[in-house]
């Protein structure tokens, strides 16, 4: 058995901002640690009936990955643009993580 | 493993405790987990003593809630795991043992009953048996042996790694704290000797394989979100258990056919209970004498076919109705009359039940 | 992109039971994360057995693709020693509240540490007892509001916040290795869960780590009072850090004894 | 032959009444006998009143314990009172001839007695650790089911180690167990 | 102390647990020991918030072990002391419970039954019968209400303080999470004004008076030396449960006089029961309905009058064969069969009952 | 002389049950000598409640002229709690043995230490559990033999002597006493009893003493050994000395924070 | 006049069912009626569908939970088929419009069923907050035994601290229950 | 109820040395203790019918009462034959402590 989840995907500064509305939650959790303030409340509505999240309500992403790693529920995957630093985050060894089976 | 603890069949002049060790040797109890108890200890005391040389393992536990836990931990590990306890700690014990009862895991435990309630006295009492048969918040789906001799205490410790594997409820070896202290003859063997083949222990975690990719992961609990989950879980085990009731029902029976008076007694006392039925038909009176081996599940059907041919029922017990109320909520249907003679904490001797049964003209 | 975007969790989640079960800004969520990530890198997937508690732990039962057993209130160390002590080659991990650690369950804690038993140990601290609906833990802080202590907490008649990983790091042998961490830096949570499971495999001693943690639905908190709540209030009465390493000098309490003859 | 013997041993901790329970159990037990011991324990063992009851018979044993003893066997004061519950009208009553004031006492003149001057013949004769077996030699002579050589046979499972180091220890044991059995015998 | 809490009578819309709060400030309780647990928690919530405003202590403890023996300790000090718990907490709490019935003290204990075994479910059932009745290493010398209403449980949890003083053995009110989660009207009252005299209590330590010079100091213990000792403290006090059980005894009828088909059951259960019957006496069935109120005594003498006259019983209950094993125990040499409507954990309602009634035939 | 020598016992000793019920060389009897000692120096018999654990502690339940109460193995100072929160004129002293204190009712130590309950806990550490015939304690040395280590305890597998007094100093809040006596120090072990109950007296917080005690009988020992075995062996692994008096200021452990106001 | 009613309400966490539940109830008791209200609780409090059990009788309830209910509300998704085994032949199925295929789906063309385009109202006419007071103004208004002063005075009890803070709120609660209450009696 | 115990008092070197048999369980643990080694044991049996202990088997007592103190049954009163230094020990106050009733 495998899952998938579908992502809403938004470019934003130096990041492609992935969110998984079936997993956020809403907590705003990731909002309050962007050091840019770029996240904000979006339309969409997560996992609880709840709105997501979504960028571009501050500064340009930075894709500094601190809201992917401060998700309990991993609803957030920051992709850099330029492609780098995949491996520096906590959260390494990305796309394997799902897709192993 | 090293080798084997008992070949063959030997006789030996022991204590219980000591039998009860050799027993979980010889089933090879793979580790035992306990907490000092009296009148439990040299059950402890014998197995560390031999646990080294045969490699099994030991780990004293800081009271009986861990040491039940923990033999829930050894047991779903996969391990033929055991503890033993008494009293106090029996009911201590009953936490876990509510766990594996809702999880049916195969532990298996030895009480050795002493005076209750409370810390009361160390030394003895049939006052556990409630406790051991129905003791948590649950329906008392366990085994429960109570051996009335040495050569007993050590087949039904072995027996009872074997239900409890084979059948998944919880196991108890219901002895009390005169088994476990005197000393008689007994004939300690090998199962194989006697053609008793030990069934095979898996694990329920720690399974071979990548849990996500090659199986399933062991996904185990013990709380369910809504009443009718549980509900389900807990028909499926009830209807289990009252299938294979008639496998593990046991029971022994002495002088029944034309018994007027039965009396009805388990473990250490109906010893006494037989040697009184003895020394009435010596004196031409019609007892017989019934003990139900397995306490749960309770052999009721056997039971009712004798008790209603008789015309008198007696349960005698060091215990206040523990037993009668089994016996009456078994047999409810019959008219027989039952009178118990009640001894909470207090040996019984033969001549104190023959004196019995003729103050009360029960024949 | 070949494959379509896909979530960040690490290798030993179980992706089919995700969303898990913790409530929206839920601590537990991250902290297991870290100890995913924990399991990933060591690579002890296949035996590693993973134990939960009763408290909001116990939401985790099927989160991880390990072996899982979900015991009862505050027990789960005792049923992970066991099944350490049967099957030695097992990597445990017990996961439980500070209630179940340092309330019901503190015997066990006290006991496993005298011993050093092989196991980790991760207590999630969020200041209340959360499953039940907040009532005053043993670490909820003084003044701080719950259900059993709607004044708010008067450590005079209740007590102080109590301080699980001294606790530990006062009576673990050398071996042992002792850490408080927080969901507040979840590199070095993660760091000090491997640490833990690093000691284990080792067999060296325990390895104890509590995890400051939030409960946004029992304090009744947003985002960023939650926040706050951890990294200010919590951490003013909680310090984070290492407070034992295994490779340690045993200090002038565990001064190198001869053993006893008798 | 059939045989059904009750015997109660009751004295302070250190008089060593367990042990005499032991070894005459284990002896009855190697000879053929169905056999069992009991000990009393419990909190009391902390400076109570040590007692020991033995059975052995042609017949399984049935309950461990007994309403009334065949011989009862008081070795100190305290011990005199405390096994009163045991003593039947036929009971023989065994005690250390230095209590047979309290004896007087507790049973009046009519108990069934034997009264063995123990204490004397260990600390004159022989060294005051024998005592208990003096009273065991008294037992196997009084009750006349056991070979001399069960006995001694029990008494080297119980005691070989302590003669292997000290094979005087034997001897005197030895002589103990002549002793007391001759007293036994005289009475029997 | 502070103003009284409830004064004359006053009508309220409430959940059970806060009930149950009020009438232990009703009836004076002093202090409450506890520890969380589902569904007894707003128990605690609501003593609480109430409990400086009126002067009374609160202690919550590290488990449901020392919220027992501090509420041994409370008692023990004088004070009407008393805890509640569930399931799990209920299996801990037969520690302190066991040495509350050696000692014969006069403990409270609010019990708000879940599912189980083990932690089950936080919900609802009637499984802790067996443990509360009998739970321990004893012989079940308490006295246990089983509540079935609102009204009930405000009047069960006063009459239970005085039950354990007047008595003094450990007492518990049965109540179960249903109850305790649902709000229905109620009339809450001071004793005073219905004419109920709280029983007093008295210190058994911290007497009055220098010990050894004034008086004798209190020495009490639960441990005993010989087996005889503890035989003659027993049976003490089983014969003064004996003798008080027949003042002690409640029960409840509805409709019994004629009825051929007598469905018993207690608690909240009782009340399905009794709607069955009402709705089969409406289609002229002659049902008739039986509810023990103790369930420690069991009424059974008016039980076994009432039964004999039946052509069949039928005990409903949400676990699995609790009551009907007392039922069975105490109608012992009756013939009218027996029949279970059994559904551990589940809620059970009228038109289930009527069903079954008519898918067994009994009537 | 007027009148005849009598013996010098404490004046709150019941004579009546003397000699008592410990064992010849039994080191209780001279915990409870120090123990008498204090509290007559305080004068305050009338108000003191004993209360005595299961173990070898249960034989004095007759001992002083005290309203005593016999509880069960580890449950003291709960039982104790209960008596003190609904009495708190009474003076309450929790007296028990290392097993009941440190094994079975380690959650109860735990708790009462950090809730800083005005209680006066008296620990006789003998390494063993005596009552039930010499088994392992959690105080045991390595090495030692007892009947559960038959072949010498194995600090690998069962762990080193736990630390009471440690663990209680390092969770206790300010107020607490905290001590460790030995009968080889008879006086000091009754200057720190007197502490710990002038720490109660004073609403300042909890006492805990251990006080390293003899158990000749499960020991094997004679006088001279028993000496030895408590001055030399156990004094290795335990160091007597005050640990935590209530002047002490707040370490930083406990530093002064603010409520926090919820 | 003999009233036995029994409603079964099911919504997401944030819904708001136990609060309409608990002033029907408040507001029966109050009206003189007898009244037993029930939520659903358990370890699926976090995260799990919330219902609640009202009866309300001109008799004493009976039992808390029910077999069938005489309405049963559905307000969300996942609710619709939680409250499945509670829907019998006659049972009226009050939901959130939005959910019509849902219901559909689960429940087919034959259910009795009143649709409330509450969320649409409540977004667009007042605030999302009210969505749940219009529900309770259905309920009012489809079972007719309540008079409007009695639930006025339920609302004030649960929310009158807020109303006090706010006045308008109680204006905006007030014509939420009113515009449920019509389309209620729309459908007596 | 009052209770006394009958002394064994013997004069040795400064003190009186009370030895009351029935409450000694000669346990020797007081012989360990004496610093002048006078300590030694006596044909008298005590409560457990063991022998209990008397002075006169070394140096003359200096009456430092450790002896006293460390006797677990308070089965020795060490009384100084000057009359002094009755209140230097651990169990002072002494006559009262038995007859106070
Ligand atoms: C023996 C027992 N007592 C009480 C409970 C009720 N209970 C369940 S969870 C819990 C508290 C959990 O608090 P904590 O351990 O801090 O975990 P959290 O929920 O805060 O994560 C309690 C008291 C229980 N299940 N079993
Ligand atoms: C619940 C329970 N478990 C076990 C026991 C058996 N038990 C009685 S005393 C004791 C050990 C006592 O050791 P410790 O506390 O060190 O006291 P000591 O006897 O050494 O003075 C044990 C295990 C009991 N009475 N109750
Ligand atoms: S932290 Fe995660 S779950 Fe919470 S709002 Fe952000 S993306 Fe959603
Ligand atoms: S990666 Fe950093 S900057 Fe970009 S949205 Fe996340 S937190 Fe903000
Ligand atoms: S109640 Fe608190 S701890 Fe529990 S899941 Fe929700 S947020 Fe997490
Ligand atoms: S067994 Fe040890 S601790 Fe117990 S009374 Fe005897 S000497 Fe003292
Ligand atoms: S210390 Fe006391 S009991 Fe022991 S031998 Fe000396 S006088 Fe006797
Ligand atoms: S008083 Fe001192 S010198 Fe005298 S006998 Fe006692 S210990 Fe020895
Ligand atoms: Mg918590
Ligand atoms: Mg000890």
């Amino acid at each position: 058995m495998s899952v998938t989840f579908k992502a809403i995907t938004t470019e934003n500064g130096k990041g492609l901002f992935h969110l998984f509305p079936a997993l956020c939650k809403g907590c705003g959790l990731c909002i309050e640690k962007c050091p840019v303030d770029t996240i904000g409340w979006a339309k969409q509505l997560g996992a609880f009936g709840t709105p997501v999240v979504e960028p571009g309500h501050g500064k340009p992403c930075i894709a500094c990955k601190k809201c992917q790693l401060v998700c309990p529920d991993a609803a957030i995957w920051i992709e850099r643009r330029d492609g780098k630093g995949r491996d520096t985050s906590l959260t390494a060894a990305p796309e394997k993580h799902v897709q192993h089976k | 493993m090293a080798t084997r603890p008992v070949t063959g069949e030997q006789r030996a002049f022991m204590t219980g405790n000591e039998v009860v060790a050799w027993a979980a040797l010889a089933a090879g109890a793979d580790i035992m987990y306990g907490y000092p108890i009296t009148p439990q200890n040299e059950i402890m005391h014998y197995w560390t003593r031999m646990a080294s040389k045969y490699e099994r393992g030991f780990l004293q536990t800081e009271d009986e809630i861990a040491a039940g836990f923990a033999t829930v931990g050894g047991v779903l590990a996969g391990k033929r795991a055991f503890t033993a306890t008494a009293g106090p700690g029996n009911v201590l014990m009953q936490e876990a043992m509510a766990m594996a009862e809702m999880m049916r895991l195969p532990t298996v435990v030895v009480v050795t009953q002493r005076g209750g309630p409370s810390t009361a006295t160390v030394i003895y009492s049939q006052q556990e048996l409630n406790l051991t048969c129905f003791g948590g918040n649950g329906e008392g789906l366990r085994i429960v042996y109570s051996p009335s001799s040495h050569d007993e205490l050590f087949l039904y410790t072995i027996k009872a790694f074997n239900s409890a594997w084979k059948y998944r409820f919880p196991t108890f070896v219901l002895g009390d704290g005169y088994q476990s202290k005197m000393r008689e003859p007994v004939t300690i063997f090998d199962p194989e000797a006697r053609g008793i083949t030990m069934e095979p222990c898996r694990p329920m975690v720690g399974l071979p394989g990548l849990p996500g990719e090659e199986r399933d992961p062991a996904h185990l609990r013990n709380t369910y979100n809504l009443e009718d989950e549980l509900y389900e879980v807990l028909m499926t085990a009830i209807k289990e258990y009252e299938a294979i009731a008639p496998q593990v029902v046991e029971w022994d029976t002495y002088a029944v056919d034309d018994a007027e008076l039965l009396i009805i007694a388990h473990g250490v006392v109906s010893r006494a209970a037989r040697a009184a039925v003895v020394s009435l038909r010596e004196r031409g009176f019609k007892a017989g004498y019934f003990r139900p081996v397995t306490l749960r599940p309770f052999p009721a059907e056997t039971l009712r076919t004798l008790a209603a041919r008789a015309r008198n029922l007696m349960v005698v017990e060091s215990a206040y109705g523990q037993l009668k109320r089994q016996v009456q909520a078994g047999l409810y249907g019959l008219e027989t009359p039952v009178t118990g003679y009640l001894r909470p904490g207090m040996g019984i001797t033969p001549e104190e039940i023959v004196e019995f049964v003729h103050a009360k003209e029960l024949i | 992109m070949a494959i379509a975007a896909q979530p960040q969790m690490p290798r030993v989640w179980r992706a089919e039971t995700k969303p898990h079960k913790f409530c929206p800004g839920c601590g537990h969520g991250i902290v297991l994360k870290a100890l995913g990530e924990a399991i990933d890198a060591l690579d002890i997937q296949e035996r590693t057995i993973f134990g939960c508690d009763i408290g909001c732990s116990l939401l985790s039962w099927d989160f991880f693709n390990l072996d899982t057993v979900q015991t009862h209130h505050g027990r789960t160390t005792p049923v992970l020693v066991g099944i350490k002590r049967a099957r030695p080659e097992l990597v445990v991990v017990s996961y439980m509240g500070d209630g179940g650690a340092y309330a019901i369950g503190a015997q066990h804690l006290v006991s496993s540490a005298s011993r050093n038993d092989l196991v980790t140990i991760i207590v999630v601290n969020n200041t209340v007892y959360a499953m039940t609906g907040g009532q005053m833990a043993p670490t909820t802080l003084p003044g701080q509001k719950t259900e059993t202590t709607p004044y708010g907490r008067d450590a005079r008649l209740t007590g102080r916040p109590i301080l699980g990983p001294e606790l530990v790091a006062a009576i673990a042998p050398p071996g042992a290795y002792v850490a408080r961490g927080s969901i507040a830096n979840i590199v070095q949570l993660k760091n000090f869960i491997q640490k833990g499971l690093q000691n284990q495999l080792e067999g060296r001693g325990i390895a104890f780590i509590e995890a400051l943690s939030s409960c946004p639905t029992n304090w009744h908190t947003n985002a960023a009072a939650t926040w706050r709540f951890v990294e200010k209030e919590m951490t003013a009465y909680f310090p984070v850090g290492e407070l034992r390493t295994p490779e340690e000098k045993p200090s002038g309490r565990f001064q190198e004894v001869p053993p006893y003859e008798s | 032959m059939s045989l059904n013997l009750k015997i109660a041993l009751a004295g302070e901790g250190g008089q060593g009444v367990q042990s005499v329970a032991e070894i005459i159990t284990e002896a009855a037990y190697q000879a053929g006998f169905q056999a069992l011991y009991i000990p009393n324990f419990g909190v009391e063992q902390r400076g109570g009143v040590s007692v020991a009851f033995v059975q052995v018979s042609s017949e399984p044993v049935s309950a461990p314990k007994f309403t009334t003893g065949d011989i009862v066997v008081a070795l100190s004061h305290r011990a005199v009172e405390r096994v009163r519950q045991y003593v039947g009208e036929k009971t023989l009553l065994v005690y250390e001839a230095g209590l047979e004031d309290d004896v007087r006492q507790v049973y009046g003149e009519r108990q069934r007695r034997l009264a063995v001057p123990a204490l004397a013949i260990a600390q004159e004769e022989m060294h005051p650790r024998v005592f208990n077996v003096i009273i065991l030699g008294v037992l196997v002579g009084v009750t006349g089911f056991l070979e001399r050589r069960d006995v001694e046979q029990a008494l080297e499972r119980q005691f070989g180690h302590k003669f292997a180091q000290d094979p005087d220890l034997r001897e005197l044991n030895y002589r103990a167990l002549e002793r007391g059995y001759e007293i036994g015998r005289e009475n029997l």
